[in-house]
């Protein structure tokens, strides 16, 4: 993050991703452009993360509470969340 | 035209009695009831968890969107969280129009969009221990029917 | 599982409880619901006139037709007959199943035969007069999709 | 009829057949063997029957409580009905 402006987010994770990264929420000082390149600097953080976002495949996201890619841009956002895929209904 | 989202259980004849309360303009009505299955005996709990801040903007714009696409005379979405007996009711969702096609279309896409696109995961726990449940992948080819239509 | 041919209401919250009532088995519940509708307030009666030795066994054959083609918990057919007001509840099919799929397509199957197929006819009288209702084309072309997949 | 065994067959109308014939059922002795031949023996009886059976694109047969085709034998039936194009559901 050298160089770069960085900000306070609110991350959420939920179900299983959740119960691996061992909490529900927390926020985090990150100047990342994209969702993707957040988790880049999560996964590199601690081992629970990296476990936790070990397939990306299996990862939904929302900023600001609304479905995205894992390449949108986090922009102004407040809240990124990680989730499995949903199962409602 | 409501959403709800809830721990307590519904009450399906009263919710959908409301829905046609005093009405003459519909000819159809549809309920869809999701419920907690436990074929074998051995699940031991059930829970929803969602995304609070999420779940009910998620399905507001599902309801919108129905709404969109076909002509409702009213439409409601009940969807529970938390820990749910085998038995128990999960959700429920309703469509009110003239014709019985509407209704019947109307239901289905709520529901196809609810199972991958609304913020809930399930997780059961039975002897062997807990697991989360995978999405099905019908569920998310089920959307495509809908996208063709656009 | 059931047929009713009656004159009398029905209360749809009750029956649908009563469907699934002590089971664990079912994870998906579809109802449709019938109503009269009178959309400009022109309706003075609306009469169903039925054939009362052809009814129960024709509304039957229909269910017996759902349960062969797909997996079933659970079925209901109420249809009412003679004399009904504006809004009230004309007939109802319901459905459960294991999944959403199975339980959506019986109950739409169950309605396209029922409106081509069940000796029941309905009769309207605005203050221009009576009429006999039409059948609609669509309805006998609605039964096609069920034909191509035998 | 004539060199024809005739029997009695008791017949239904419903919905506006019923009220152009003027009653609900009737019993009435026939040789025809098809419901198509006795639609053609009603239709020569009275004018209210040609007229309920002006339009047999309109009609609806059932022998004996069984939906059947206009060409359909009359065998052993007791019973036949005639409606116009159900209204169910």
């Amino acid at each position: 993050m050298t160089g770069t402006t960085t900000r306070a987010l609110d991350l959420r994770y939920f179900a299983w991703l959740r119960e691996r990264i061992g909490e529900g929420g927390e926020t985090v000082e990150t100047g990342a452009p994209t969702v993707r390149a957040l988790v880049e600097e999560l996964r590199e953080r601690e081992e629970r993360y990296a476990l936790a976002f070990s397939d990306l495949r299996a990862v939904r996201v929302a900023v600001d509470q609304e479905l995205a890619d894992l390449d949108a841009p986090i922009g102004n956002a407040r809240e990124v969340a990680f989730f499995p895929p949903m199962t409602g209904g | 035209m409501a959403v709800r989202v809830q721990r307590e259980d519904f009450d399906l004849g009263a919710e959908l009695a409301r829905l046609r309360e005093g009405r003459t303009d519909i000819g159809a009505l549809v309920s869809f009831t999701g419920l907690v299955r436990d074929l074998d005996g051995r699940l031991r709990e059930f829970e929803l968890e969602h995304y609070p801040e999420m779940t009910a903007r998620a399905l507001e714009g599902i309801e919108a969107e129905a709404r969109a696409r076909w002509p409702l005379q009213a439409s409601l979405i009940i969807h529970r969280y938390g820990r749910l007996a085998p038995g128990e009711q999960i959700m429920m969702v309703a469509t009110a129009s003239a014709h019985r096609q509407a209704a019947f279309e109307a239901a289905e896409f709520l529901m196809d969009y609810l199972k991958s696109r609304a913020p809930f995961w399930k997780k059961e726990t039975t002897p062997e221990g807990a697991h989360w449940v995978d999405a099905r992948e019908e569920d998310e080819a089920a959307l495509e029917r809908w996208e063709e239509r656009r």
